[in-house]
């Protein structure tokens, strides 16, 4: 149907090859590799560069973490832009709740209908 | 034998690390968890009023679902022991966080376990997201006071 | 072994960019006109566009509704080319209500709407499109 | 006296039965006929992994002591350990048993370490029956130490995995036909700035070589005096550092060492560089050695245990990981 789909493999993978090689070659642990991808997204939405990303590739810039800081700057920014600095605060709560508050919802819902699976 | 001679035996005798094949297989996982994750968005698209953009919030909800359904029945660790960061990076990986501390608290009971522990790993991304976020922002309006930049 | 993986992969991502260079041959515009309004104008200026890969144009009453897709590469500056072609769009027909959306949702619901039989409904049906719009912005 | 840490027990304490349960993947392992219990379900039945953690411990004491034909009754001594927080189920464990107990840790030494404490009080006289062991159950330890078990972290081949398994021991006054303790050698923490908790076979193998090399000289024997020189679980990786520090202080004969760890479950690659945990060495050490050295096969072996005494803060507030490595020599007359 359209290139998306390829766009948006190549531009997620690549993104996780980036978050690779913060594992293998900068030793980084998880939690420091994931903060570092969200701080570079938020930075990159900082400088107009997010956005453009997400036309081209759709998915593959909307699913990889980078997203996450992308979204929250983008709230901060738009609200900045309406309501002066005071908008900085407010904008950033407005928007991208989706990704925490599934991530909430679904992890009590797993606690309740799973038990930790056992390795066999 | 002193610190340095021995970091060094160490290096020389443990494997090394598969670099080629890790990033290979990062960018399969990665780019497949994407790729789904762009059909579950053209699902949205073409039956529900969702704009291209606007799409992307329901997307990001559904692969935590999958991701919750994979963390629950003990898939998610293997594709993450075969990933890497190719499963790790993307919101599934996010998901896969919350939703593994959340199980394995379980026992502690919903409060104190399954509630206090939910955020133990992901806890710090949205903390750096959060901060990082309000400062990039901060900057900018600032920027933009001055006539430096521009929206 | 390793050298190996670096070859193939860089093969793949080849084959891929030509995949993608091939998908952007086509240019097709579709324009339905209800009103009285001179289509040929829009028709050339997106023709003209090496940028653009398909549109759809519904003029009806006072509404002169665009979508267009952008080849795979001019998708980082589709919102840029969006605004450009609704200010030009805007100079060809000031008696208009110009919409332009880069978006491919809207596109989808146009080519839609433009099948539709029933005219009544076209009116109802581009106005909810426009809230679309508005939206996403 | 023979020096600082070195033990030799004159009266000759005999291990006279062991009792080994391990968890539902152990049968992957490749000594799982010599387990005398496998559980079909890791929490064997019961609501948390700690909980299972605690019953496997029990049902290895009961199992020990039916072989001797004692009750926990008749037992004086009960001195075990694990690795989670402060050895809650070993003390569980201690509370259904109601035998006198010390709870010990060593990380993954205490299986030897306990050896150790039981053999001294049965040569001083003072005990009948000293149950001694360690256990650790891999979804508790994990949990404890690293992530949680359903988290999808991508390991190196370095990574060890932690066994489900508990492994004790009957210490008795000598008893003929069974081995006995004849010396040990209490190990020195050794630290050579391994900080990476993925790789503790590493971290751990300059402790096992020093103490290795502490025995030898201390009590005066060669490697070639044992029919096995066996480490605890310091797994493939660690293995082969050991191999190559032992050389460099002059041992090149390594054709009797073994480990425990890297051989656990033989060559599956899905365990990485081999199994590790407190119940890793124990439960080689009660049930391989302990049979082949009941039916004359082996007649002199030395065990050394080795553990990582790291805890999850001192990993995160970026500590080095100290080691340390005890070592007993078992014979059979």
């Amino acid at each position: 149907m359209s290139s998306i789909y390829i766009t948006a493999f190549i531009v997620g993978g690549l993104i996780c090859v980036i978050g690779q090689l913060l594992f293998d070659v900068a030793k980084l642990t998880p939690a420091h590799t994931l903060c570092l991808l969200v701080v570079a997204g938020s930075i990159l939405d900082g400088l107009g560069l997010y956005e453009p990303l997400i036309d081209f590739a759709g998915a593959g810039a909307t699913i990889p973490i980078t997203s996450f800081g992308n979204s929250l700057t983008h709230g901060a920014l738009a609200e900045a832009e309406k309501h002066g600095l005071i908008g900085v605060l407010t904008g950033m709560f407005e928007v991208t709740s989706s990704g925490i508050s599934s991530a909430i919802l679904f992890g009590f819902i797993a606690a309740i209908i799973f038990k930790p699976k056992g390795n066999v | 034998m002193d610190e340095k001679k021995y970091a060094k035996l160490e290096q020389e005798i443990s494997p090394k690390i598969p670099l080629m094949k890790n990033i290979l297989k990062a960018f399969l996982t990665g780019g497949i968890i994407c790729l789904v994750a762009q059909f579950v968005a053209l699902f949205y698209m073409t039956y529900f009023d969702f704009t291209e953009r606007t799409a992307s919030n329901p997307t990001v909800a559904t692969m935590i679902f999958f991701s919750m359904l994979l963390t629950g029945f003990g898939l998610y660790k293997k594709i993450g022991q075969f990933g890497g960061a190719g499963s790790a990076v993307p919101i599934t990986g996010f998901g896969n966080a919350v939703i593994s501390a959340a199980i394995e608290h379980k026992s502690e009971g919903y409060v104190l376990g399954v509630g206090s522990n939910m955020f133990k790993l992901a806890g710090s991304v949205i903390l750096f997201g959060v901060f990082s976020a309000f400062v990039v922002a901060l900057i900018k309006t600032i920027l933009v006071k001055l006539g430096v930049v521009s929206w | 072994m390793e050298g190996m993986n670096i070859r193939k992969f860089g093969l793949l991502i080849i084959i891929v960019f030509l995949l993608l260079g091939c998908s952007n041959v086509k240019n097709d515009i579709r324009v339905q006109n209800n009103s009285s309004e001179d289509p040929v104008k829009i028709k050339e200026l997106l023709t003209k566009d090496e940028r653009i890969k398909s549109a759809a144009v519904l003029f009806h009453e006072r509404e002169l509704l665009t979508a267009v897709r952008m080849k795979t590469f001019s998708r980082f500056s589709k919102r840029k080319i969006g605004k450009e072609l609704e200010k030009k769009l805007k100079e060809y027909y000031p008696e208009l209500n110009v919409t332009v959306s880069v978006d491919n949702k809207i596109l989808m619901e146009m080519n839609k709407l433009m099948d539709m039989k029933k005219q009544e409904k076209v009116s109802k049906k581009i106005k909810k499109l426009k809230s679309l719009i508005k939206e996403e912005t | 006296m023979v020096g600082r840490g070195l033990l030799t027990f004159k009266t000759l304490p005999s291990i006279s039965a062991t009792g080994v349960t391990a968890g539902p993947l152990e049968k992957k392992s490749s000594f799982k006929d010599k387990f005398d219990k496998v559980y079909d379900d890791e929490r064997c039945g019961l609501e948390t992994n700690e909980h299972a953690h605690a019953k496997m411990m029990e049902d290895a004491c009961m199992i020990a002591l039916s072989k001797i034909d004692s009750l926990p009754s008749d037992a004086d001594y009960l001195l075990i350990g694990d690795l989670v927080n402060q050895m809650t189920p070993s003390n569980f464990c201690a509370t259904t048993m109601g035998i006198p107990y010390i709870g010990l840790f060593s990380a993954c030494a205490t299986s030897v370490s306990s050896l150790i404490l039981a053999a001294l009080l049965t040569e001083v006289g003072m005990s009948e029956i000293a149950i001694a062991g360690a256990a650790s159950q891999h979804n508790a330890i994990e949990r404890q130490f690293r992530y949680p078990v359903e988290y999808g972290s991508q390991k190196p081949a370095t990574a060890q995995w932690t066994v489900t398994a508990a492994g004790v021991a009957a210490i008795t006054p000598h008893k003929k036909g069974f081995p006995s303790i004849e010396c040990a050698t209490i190990g020195c923490v050794t630290d050579l700035g391994m900080t990476d908790p993925f790789n503790m076979g590493a971290a751990m193998a300059p402790a096992a070589a020093d103490t290795l090399t502490r025995h030898l000289s201390g009590h005066g024997t060669s490697v070639n005096d044992y029919d096995v020189i066996m480490t605890g679980d310091l797994g493939k990786t660690g293995f082969e550092l050991y191999k190559k520090l032992v050389a460099n202080k002059g041992i090149d004969d390594t054709k009797n060492f073994r480990d425990a760890g890297a051989e656990f479950y033989g060559k599956d690659p899905s365990f990485l560089a081999g199994a590790s945990g407190a119940g890793c060495s124990a439960a080689i050490y009660f049930s391989e050695i302990f049979e082949k050295m009941k039916i004359g096969k082996y007649k002199r072996v030395l065990l050394i245990a080795t553990g990582a005494l790291l805890s999850p803060m001192s990993f995160q507030q970026e500590d080095t990981i100290p080691c340390i490595a005890h070592a007993i020599e078992l014979t059979m007359k």
